[in-house]
């Protein structure tokens, strides 16, 4: 599941509804960014989607991550528009039978979402707004994943019946 | 007629996101330099490194042939999350 | 925050609990491991803690975490006790000021509570019941730890105001 | 009065889980065989690899001289998560 929105979400609510009768699943990976800031500021940053070729290029990183990494499922949720302090940007939600591929894929598609997906993110600092470019980690971050071999299936086995 | 969409910061250097292009630019770099005229800033920024271009919500490398009523977007260097 | 707790717990509710007011943390990465099983089972493992004891040696593990990663704050919420298939075994959430930290240190702190933390878990299969031990792939996680030198605040920096 | 507790599988091996012992076994490996007096296969798993003992909340190695009323805990290998 893909969705970009322009309300704020319940990332407790959508970590609960992703694992609702979830009996095959062992291990559920999350990551939910928050916007950071001032108490009292309107908004912290504003993020430009173009919305449909952005949901076709996340699907597309998605379908390789399921695939990589041998997923049950892969929810994410990206916010725009302006977003004030503390509210969440960003949710990605990974499901596997263990631990390491869910870890790992979570990670993997967060380093996308940062560096390669159709974003545009504006942040409001003291200094007045400035638009972000992928940062120097961010890059090294991503260029690890396109080094890798493919390690979905490639750790050794957890227990049997729970991640 | 094309339409072209920008973003990011080549939004706020056009002053504009979206306008159409018309009777119809024959190709890629003849349409970036209509949406460049008279803005030396702009053009420098779309021929900058990192801008991406799709055409029809596909990413194009180098030239590309348009057809009418084409949707381009000018994509400056991508961060989300 | 560390809890124990022989009654299911709520994962969404947590999550949102520990961010509740984090305007300084960008970053919140989790895992919740799911008891995996058949439907209609009465029980698909049964935890059994030394509870003061696990307490303690968590603490001191979530402690070193902290430290290592350079943490905001940690929420390890273990159940005990029979555990029917689909509900929740574990949570672990880990707030930081950047990605790579919070990932590594949740990371890494469910490869030791897999392998290292004093819980007793028996499995109930088909075949029977049987207690777990460490797998020689829980075996290999946690020792990649042992291995490496501490990584907390060494990343490249992220963005300013958000993760 | 020493107090013992015995975990996972050591516990079914005995068939409890605690127990006292007194008036006061002064050693840890005294204490070890009288935990597992005419049970050999106990013997053996609290002999085995991957067994710690907590003496008060505190793991030890190797020997210990136990107080009165001391908390002891033998650990068969760990596994949560």
């Amino acid at each position: 599941m893909i969705r970009l929105t322009e309300q704020p979400f319940d990332p407790g609510a959508e970590l609960n509804g992703f694992c609702r009768d979830r009996l095959g699943v062992g291990a559920v990976a999350s990551f939910l960014g928050i916007a950071r800031g001032e108490p009292g500021q309107a908004s912290a940053l504003e993020l430009e989607a173009y919305p449909l070729f952005t949901q076709n290029e996340i699907a597309k990183i998605v379908a390789s991550a399921v695939d990589r990494f041998g997923l049950h499922d892969v929810a994410v949720i990206h916010r725009i528009g302006a977003i004030p302090p503390g509210e969440a940007i960003v949710l990605v939600i990974t499901a596997s039978a263990h631990r390491r591929e869910a870890f790992e894929a979570c990670d993997f598609l967060m380093d996308y979402l940062k560096s390669r997906a159709p974003f545009w993110k504006r942040e409001f600092g003291p200094a007045g707004p400035r638009w972000v470019e992928p940062t120097a980690g961010d890059l090294a971050d991503i260029a690890r994943w396109d080094r890798d071999a493919p390690r979905g299936g490639k750790t050794a086995g957890a227990a049997a019946t729970n991640e | 007629m094309v339409k072209v969409l920008l973003f990011g910061r080549l939004a706020d250097l056009a002053g504009w996101r979206e306008r159409d292009f018309g009777p119809g630019p024959p190709s890629l770099s003849a349409l970036r330099s209509l949406v460049a005229a008279g803005n030396q800033e702009l053009a420098g920024a779309l021929a900058g490194p990192g801008v991406q271009v799709a055409v029809d919500l596909d990413l194009v490398r180098g030239e590309a042939i348009l057809g009418a009523g084409a949707e381009v977007a000018f994509l400056p260097p991508m961060s989300g999350g």
